[in-house]
């Protein structure tokens, strides 16, 4: 079995291995869960070694059987899905490590895994069939954490998120199927290999289908007006459930474009680039906006999420090198920063099962080492230079200054400016301002060794990606170097 | 030139205060809170006689250098290199910046003592000081607004650094978002010139505008350019309309408002024109733009410290004032000037600072207002002897500092002539009376309204007087360094040798910068006469007629407030704050829960609803069932035979 | 071997049914034997049918077998397995079982309408009388949906008599036509249509479908809704089949399109479990007839048709399986729902699966039906159709994953209900495991052949 | 003849489709579907004779057969309701809805 296969195939194993490993007692699973995670984790290095050292310049290819319809079993990796795979089983292996001490069963630990297996599936497959089954399987898992052992709310925001995130892709299946169809009608060959599919063209249909894959993608990214799924899904799902929701999955919309839409449809991707770039300009403001009026600490960083892929779009829309090479580096940003922030609320919420602004206060003197985490990853998620999330922003700034619709850069430098507005007004009510009547500080203990340790994974990674981002950009770049206009 | 060939003093710069930093973050703060202050001292002394090693290299007119020795990140054909750039105006600025920030971190030591946050404050504070080296050698854009922004969020840490007093908290947040604001325009005009010109090499950009302009062509994105930058600048140097945050960031701890808010940070939006200087003058009426700022700036700052009680918010003000002097001398063209008052008002508002700290430290209080306080100057003889001298210097009274900076920049100002020769001498004039009021009602006199504290004052140890006499020795003689300034900066623009991306060798800067030598000035001069008599008007309103501040607050309370609200501008800016919060609440709760996602929502309600409409119909009974069945087949045979 | 072997296997376990009735004394387990036997040998020899590949008319010109009628018993009988293995042991019930089967096989092969009519009647007659014998409690309400499927079963019957003699009278010919045909045939065609899409339960001649659905056991209700469906569906193919260009079946996407709908709205706010199947069940059938709809649009194209034998091959595992979940969890109310999931993990699970197949969701066979119908609707440019159809999906999901958060999401409240039938736990288990494989079964067998 | 037929057929079978549709008794209901059956045999005894095709003559003993049985099932399932104790309106049988 060759190693891309193996990227989903393991995680899948993995989930029986862990659920089995539950009839032996939920330590047992969560031993299993931590132990195949750490070797996910080593074999999605082992994949990104080549790019890494060959400056993204390989690709693997598992060239697949051809089965029935028209589909084959077509597995391909370049730098950017060697990459967020990477992304993937590092969160995947950190939220194990966070939930350390929830009580919870086998399924859990399971969940995690089978979302990895799909997520893995998603950034590797080349034939759009298996493209959209790894697509949408990643829902199921996602269901389940949400539903299960999510926070109060949480069967309403789970059956949300899913008919909400089903309706769209839903159409980005008539449109893939769209896209299949035309081809077949010019060349007679039913094909869903992408790359067969590449150069199509699809006439009159184009438009069609093209909105379809971008609505599609784009509930998942997502794009304002599409977004209200994510705040009550990231509200309510546990703490780990979260990091991979905003961390990856949010991810997928993204990858989706420069994978799929994108390439598929150079046309009209360069007709629409202006109007995609209004709607990421609008994201950026509207989701800081929103984020300041959030009242909830975990609502407001779901908020800050629909503004930071705000970015990512309007870099990614510019169709320029640095646009695309640095929209993609912001969907690795975001997702360090975003994690290391969900893990954060999470660890709060663990202690004092609350996460309103006005639960808490003075944290800083009860729990230093806590308060001293939060402000770095807000700092990095504010965009500060220097930290990881000033390199994509910025990159996919100046992306967009010089695209055919360089005015969006400045609405996103206005969101630019308003993120610290949400962030450190929260940061500063719940870590410094004194505690108020109904504060449950007094739950809160400072962090332990293992969560300490988390934070320090994913905080130097800001740092290291804040003042070397080169080193990354160059495993990302040569992916994104077709679409450039 | 290349990156092997810098010198080791260049880099001891960052080496020195980024292993203090972690030592004291890793080893320190865990084990030896109370010792924190050990390797960032002696990383300041490193900083300090490198900076001044550096310095003494570009004078000669070897050392200086610009060289990249990092790609930072690149894509395509856009590509970001960091790397050193030292010269005049960065070393000058950088021996005083160590000189004087050294000397604070001295303070510090001192002042902080026995304070919870002892270690915290010390490596915030050595954050800040790496920042502004950082800063002061950018050779770049994108390298000078990581490091601004990386001072701005050390600004607003020691703002905030007493978090329990909620006034410190919002003091914090107002000076970061200001300087976000202020941000905004530093992000466009980076983007414009990455845009139009491909590069943010500050090096080739001269020589890409410079040829530009040789062909008689101005780029027709350079006024834009230059207006977003000096935006960026007028949020960071407190100039007027964005000046608004550095009198409340006076809620940090004095060393704080000292370093930063005073000498050193502040400095950096004039830095940043000095930078882009090429590119501003380049557009007229820009530099006229600069000086009006400044100009206006530095009166209205002028009035208002004079009606200030609280003793840091007075020096606040003032600082403003100077820094509008600075943006004056600098939009009449001279940037040396603006340079040379720079480094002057470094040392003696440094030393003003510190003083007013002394004086808090005396009856352990952050702050002190002139209400609280008179005749100190037997319990406080050290820090009133300090205090006179930077008193007279920064009033510009001959032969102190002061006189030999601010003076020339009155002088060069009555020369341009028009609105601003006329503002020149209400500068002076005021600059005297608001620190006279100052240094008068706190050190002299006894007056019946005064709230005086009942307390015993007493002078602070060592640590805290031996740095600011060291500043007011400085206050008082870094006058004569003017030619020798001139020529320092001079010789870094000029003939500089770069190690640049597609450019190496030696350059010179491209014409039309002026650089005037700076001359030993007389001494009596329409300046110090203004000064005079505006200390001569304190003099009168504090000790003759002794009572006249309290009075005419309670005789005209309107204006009183109106002097609090900095003459409205304040409440202005405040309904804006509260507008955009309003404006997001209504975004935020009101339209996207309420309206759009309510609307998604119900969009699923309405398929139960529909199904609770639907099954009207199922009754059940099974003549309907037949019916339904007749119609249906007779829909399908009508469909069949249209 | 005779090309009629699986029928002639049904019609003997029929005759051994009635049979057992003779005697006095009956145990029950020779009737069991005898109905799981029958469908089970059926299915065998059919499986040898299709390994030879062999097709033709064993019985000219009444019987023909195809491709399609022979590919299509293997879906009817694999349906009834459920209920062949659930068997009460009463012979009457046995026959009657057996009887219907054997009328779809019966359907399965007619070549001519009178053969249709006779296994159209040969499946439906036993049929009203197993939804009204089998079964234990609610007798009264399964005597009122057995009524009501008389009533509605002989009303379509009669309509397609009426059809046939319209057709026959303008064609002259009680078989396929290989011409063009006149108004007066399409109207009969149209009317043997209706008859068909009543079968399959194509609004708005659905009436008696969740009533019936709902008062019959579950193992009924499952075989109706599976079995009984994939041979309305070839009933309507068959009929579509008879002229080049049938008019009525332009109508069938809208039609299907509104079913699916329909049922999808309908299931929504069901509180009763098998009423609420009952609805799923109807929005399955507008997808069928909404492929049938494509089907006829493409010429009836071999893709088509696979589309459509996987969707009711997938189809008999999900259905079968949810409605035995019923008898295996002895549940009936959605309340009785809540936290199944903690009372019994495995059940539940299987049932979750079951679930996220008929909703559609990759990787199980429920996608993978959905998808190849949607696909044969776009190919058709049947753009309006499948956009209902995807609304009705979602709104469908509604549902599905209503259930799967009554199991799963909630507490449990009261009592433990009482403990199921331990045989019908298995099936639902197999189902389950069957709509997963499927999902990759497909494609790994590359398309049975037809569609490589 | 074949009008005239086809009238004969269209009015037995609309009387017996209205039986069905518009009267409650179970019985009455019965009957109408045995006239819709009858009904369609008229044609095709005719259109036999017309095409000279025994075939189509087959069809009708076919039908007339299966109509019997018909009747027998509906009656069962009539008699079954009335014993227990339903009655034979249709209206009696609105327990399932919804």
């Amino acid at each position: 079995m060759s190693l891309l296969t193996a990227m989903w195939t393991f995680p899948l194993a993995a989930a029986a291995f862990c659920l089995a490993a539950g009839r032996f007692g939920r330590s047992t699973a969560r031993a299993a869960a931590l132990a195949v995670s750490i070797v996910y984790f080593a074999l999605s290095l082992w994949l990104l070694r080549p790019f890494v050292a060959s400056a993204g310049q390989a690709v693997l290819v598992v060239s697949g059987r051809p089965l029935a319809f028209g589909v084959s079993y077509l597995l391909s990796a370049d730098g950017l899905s060697a990459a967020l795979i990477a992304l993937t089983a590092f969160l995947n292996l950190l939220c194990v490590l966070a939930s350390w001490k929830l009580d919870v069963s086998a399924g859990y630990w399971a969940a995690f895994q089978a979302l990895a297996a799909a997520l893995a599936g998603v950034f590797l497959a080349r034939d759009l069939f298996f493209f959209y089954v790894f697509w949408e399987a990643t829902l199921i898992p996602m269901f389940f954490i949400v539903g299960i052992w999510g926070s109060d709310n949480r069967r309403h925001a789970a059956v949300k998120f899913f008919l909400f995130t089903f309706a769209g892709s839903i159409l980005m299946l008539l449109a893939l199927i769209a896209a299949v169809v035309a081809h077949h009608g010019l060349t007679g060959v039913w094909t869903w290999d992408l790359k067969a599919l590449l150069g199509t063209e699809f006439g009159a249909a184009a438009p069609w289908i093209f909105l379809g894959l971008v609505v599609g993608f784009g509930v998942k990214i997502p794009i304002v007006p599409l977004h209200t799924w994510l705040p009550d899904a990231h509200t309510e799902a546990p703490a780990a459930g979260s990091v991979m929701l905003a961390g990856v999955m949010l991810k997928m919309g993204l990858y989706g474009l420069i994978r799929v839409a994108f390439p598929l449809l150079p046309g009209i991707t360069v007709a629409w680039a202006p109007y995609m770039a209004l709607v990421a300009g609008v994201g950026t403001v509207y989701g800081a906006l929103c984020a300041m009026a959030q009242t909830d600490l975990k609502r407001l960083i779901a908020y800050s999420s629909i503004a930071h892929l705000g970015f990512c779009l309007l870099g990614l829309v510019s169709l320029t090198a640095v646009g695309l090479a640095g929209g993609s580096l912001q969907m690795i940003n975001h997702g360090i920063t975003t994690g290391a922030l969900f893990f954060l609320v999470g660890f709060l919420y663990e202690r004092g099962h609350k996460r309103g602004l006005s639960d808490f206060g003075g944290l800083v003197k009860r729990a230093p080492v806590f308060s001293f985490f939060f402000g770095f990853a807000v700092f990095a998620s504010i965009g500060l230079p220097g930290l990881n999330g000033f390199v994509g922003e910025f990159m996919c700034l100046s992306g967009i200054a010089i695209s055919q619709a360089p005015i969006y850069a400045v609405v996103g430098c206005v969101g630019v400016t308003l993120a610290a507005a949400y962030l450190l007004p929260a940061y500063q009510s719940v870590f410094w301002a004194p505690e108020g009547p109904g504060s449950v500080s007094d739950h809160v203990d400072d962090l332990d060794a293992r969560e300490k340790g988390i934070l320090w994974t994913l905080c130097a990674l800001m740092l290291w990606i804040g003042l070397a981002p080169h080193a990354w950009l160059q495993v990302l770049e040569p992916s994104i170097r077709g679409l450039v206009k | 030139m290349t990156a092997a060939q810098i010198p080791m003093t260049a880099w001891l710069l960052f080496i020195a205060p980024v292993t203090a930093i972690l030592i004291g973050f890793f080893v320190l703060r865990p084990l030896k809170p109370e010792w924190t202050h050990w390797p960032i001292l002696i990383s300041c002394a490193i900083v300090t006689l490198c900076a001044f090693s550096l310095t003494a290299r570009v004078y000669s007119g070897r050392g200086s250098f610009d060289v990249n020795f990092w790609r930072w990140a690149a894509a395509g054909d856009w590509a970001i290199d960091f790397g050193l750039r030292i010269d005049g105006p960065g070393t000058a600025v950088l021996s005083m910046v160590a000189l004087v920030g050294s000397l604070i971190h001295v303070y510090a030591a001192g002042y902080m003592e026995g304070d919870p946050g002892f270690s915290r404050f010390f490596l915030v504070f050595h954050l800040f000081f790496l920042a502004m080296i950082g800063l002061l050698t950018a050779n770049n854009y994108v390298q000078l607004y990581l490091f601004w922004e990386m001072v701005g969020v050390a600004s607003y840490l020691l703002i905030g650094f007493w978090l329990h007093k909620e006034s410190a908290r919002k003091a914090a947040l107002k000076a970061f978002l200001t300087n976000r604001v202020g941000d905004f325009g530093f992000l466009l005009a980076l983007l414009l010139i990455l845009v139009n010109f491909h590069v943010a090499h500050f090096h080739l950009l001269y020589v890409v505008i410079g040829s530009q302009l040789a062909h008689g062509q101005i780029p027709s994105s350079l006024p834009l350019i230059g207006l977003l930058l000096i935006w960026a600048a007028c949020a960071k140097s407190a100039q007027f309309p964005l000046y608004f945050w550095l009198p409340d960031a006076m809620e940090g701890p004095t060393p704080t408002s000292a370093l930063m808010h005073a000498a050193t940070m502040v400095t950096a939006g004039v830095f940043l024109l000095i930078r882009s200087w090429p590119l501003i003058a380049a557009v007229p009426y820009l530099p006229h733009l600069i000086a009006g700022i400044g100009a206006f700036t530095a009166v209205f700052a002028a009035l208002l410290a004079a009606t200030k009680r609280d003793l840091k918010r007075i020096l606040a003000y003032s600082t403003v004032s100077h820094l509008g002097l600075m943006m004056l001398a600098l939009g009449m063209g001279d940037i040396t000037l603006a340079i040379f008052h720079l480094i002057v008002h470094g040392f003696f508002k440094a030393a003003l600072f510190l003083c007013a700290g002394n004086i808090g430290h005396a009856v352990h209080k952050p702050t002190v207002d002139v209400d609280e306080v008179g005749g100190w100057a037997k319990a406080l003889p050290a820090t009133y002897v300090v205090f006179w001298i930077c008193a007279l210097s920064l009033a510009g009274i001959w032969p102190m500092a002061g006189f030999y900076s601010k003076d020339a920049i009155i002088d060069f100002a009555r020369e341009g002539g028009g609105w601003i020769a006329w503002a020149a001498p209400l500068i002076s004039f005021g600059s005297a009376f608001y620190i006279f009021r100052m240094l008068l009602l706190t050190f002299h006199g006894d007056r019946p309204e005064q709230n005086r504290l009942q307390k015993h004052p007493h002078e602070a140890g060592p640590m805290m007087v031996v740095p600011i006499a060291f500043l007011a020795v400085g206050a008082a003689l870094v006058g004569w360094i003017a030619p020798a300034l001139s020529r320092l900066v001079a010789t870094g623009w000029i003939g500089l040798p770069v190690g640049l991306a597609g450019m190496t060798g030696v350059l010179n800067l491209p014409g039309n910068v002026s650089l005037p030598a700076l001359s030993v000035r007389d001494m009596f001069s329409l300046g110090g006469g203004m000064a005079a008599l505006g200390a001569a008007s304190a003099y009168y309103l504090t000790m003759i007629d002794a009572g006249f501040d309290w009075r005419w607050r309670k005789a005209k309370p309107g204006t009183d407030a109106a002097f609090d609200a900095d003459l409205g501008w304040k409440t202005l800016v405040a309904a804006f704050a509260s507008g955009v919060a309003a404006f997001a609440r209504v975004t935020g709760r009101v339209f996207d829960k309420g309206v759009w996602d309510g609307l998604i929502e119900s969009g699923a309600e309405a398929f139960y609803d529909v199904s609770d409409g639907l099954a009207t119909f199922a009754q059940g009974r099974l003549n309907d069932a037949l019916w339904w069945m007749a119609a249906g087949a007779l829909l399908i045979l009508g469909m069949a035979i249209r | 071997m005779n090309l009629l072997a699986p029928q002639a296997v049904l019609a003997a376990g029929v005759v051994g049914a009635l049979g057992l009735g003779l005697r006095r004394r009956s145990s029950g387990a020779a009737a069991r034997v005898l109905a799981l036997a029958a469908p089970l040998i059926a299915l065998l020899a059919l499986c040898r049918l299709l390994a030879s590949g062999s097709t033709g008319a064993p019985l000219p010109p009444l019987i023909h077998l195809d491709l399609k009628g022979l590919y299509w018993q293997a879906a009817i009988y694999l349906g009834a397995l459920p209920l062949a293995v659930l068997s009460s042991g009463d012979d009457v019930e046995t026959a009657l079982f057996l009887g219907a089967t054997l009328g779809m096989g019966l359907l399965a092969a007619a070549a001519t309408l009178p053969m249709l009519f006779v296994g159209l009647e040969f499946m439906s007659l036993p049929a009203y009388l197993l939804v009204a014998r089998a079964g234990e409690g609610n007798a009264r309400g399964r005597l009122e949906a057995a009524v009501k499927y008389f009533f509605a079963g002989a009303f379509a019957g009669a309509m397609f008599l009426l059809g046939m003699s319209l057709y026959y009278a303008a064609t002259g010919s009680l078989a396929a036509v290989a011409g063009p045909i006149g108004p007066e045939a399409q109207a009969g065609l149209a009317l043997m249509g209706a008859a068909a899409l009543f079968k399959a339960g194509s609004v708005p001649l659905h009436w008696w479908l969740p009533d019936v659905y709902e008062a019959s056991s579950p193992e009924v209700a499952g075989f109706l809704s599976t079995s009984m469906k994939a041979a309305a569906v070839l009933f309507l193919m068959r009929i579509v089949a008879l002229a080049p260009q049938a008019e009525f079946a332009s109508a069938l996407p809208a039609l299907g399109a509104l079913t699916t709908l329909v049922g999808a709205i309908l299931a929504l706010r069901q509180k009763r479990l098998q009423r609420l199947l009952a609805y799923s069940s109807l929005a399955h059938a507008g997808l069928l007839i909404l492929g049938v709809g494509a089907w006829a649009a493409l010429g009836r194209g071999p893709q088509a048709t696979l589309a459509l034998l996987f969707y009711v091959v997938a189809y008999a595992f999900m259905s079968n399986g949810v409605f035995l979940f019923l008898k295996a969890s002895g549940l009936e109310t959605r309340e009785q729902l809540r936290g199944y999931a903690a009372r019994r993990p495995w059940l539940a699970a299987a049932f979750a699966v079951l679930l996220l197949s008929l909703g559609g969701i990759p990787p199980t066979g429920g996608f993978l039906a959905k998808f190849l119908v949607l696909w044969q609707a776009v190919r058709a440019s049947l753009w309006g159709p499948a956009l209902v159809a995807a609304l009705a999906a979602l709104a469908s999901l509604g549902y599905y994953l209503g259930l799967v958060r009554d199991a799963y999401f909630e507490e449990p409240a009261g009592a433990a209900p009482a403990e199921g039938c331990k045989t019908a736990a298995l099936v639902v288990g197999l189902c389950a495991l069957g709509a997963l494989l499927l999902g990759a079964a497909p494609l790994l067998m590359g398309g049975l052949g037809v569609w490589r | 003849m074949t009008a005239l037929l086809w009238t004969i057929t269209g009015a037995l079978f609309a009387a017996g489709l209205a039986m069905v549709v518009f009267r409650r008794q179970m019985l009455a209901m019965l009957l109408g579907v045995e006239m819709m059956l009858a009904a369609v045999n008229v044609s095709l005894v005719h259109h036999a004779r017309l095409f000279g095709d025994p075939g189509a003559l087959a069809a009708v003993a076919i039908v007339i057969a299966i109509a019997a049985a018909e009747a027998v099932v509906g009656l069962s399932l009539i008699l079954r309701a009335l014993r227990a104790g339903r009655g034979v309106d249709a209206d009696g049988l609105t327990e399932l809805n919804g």
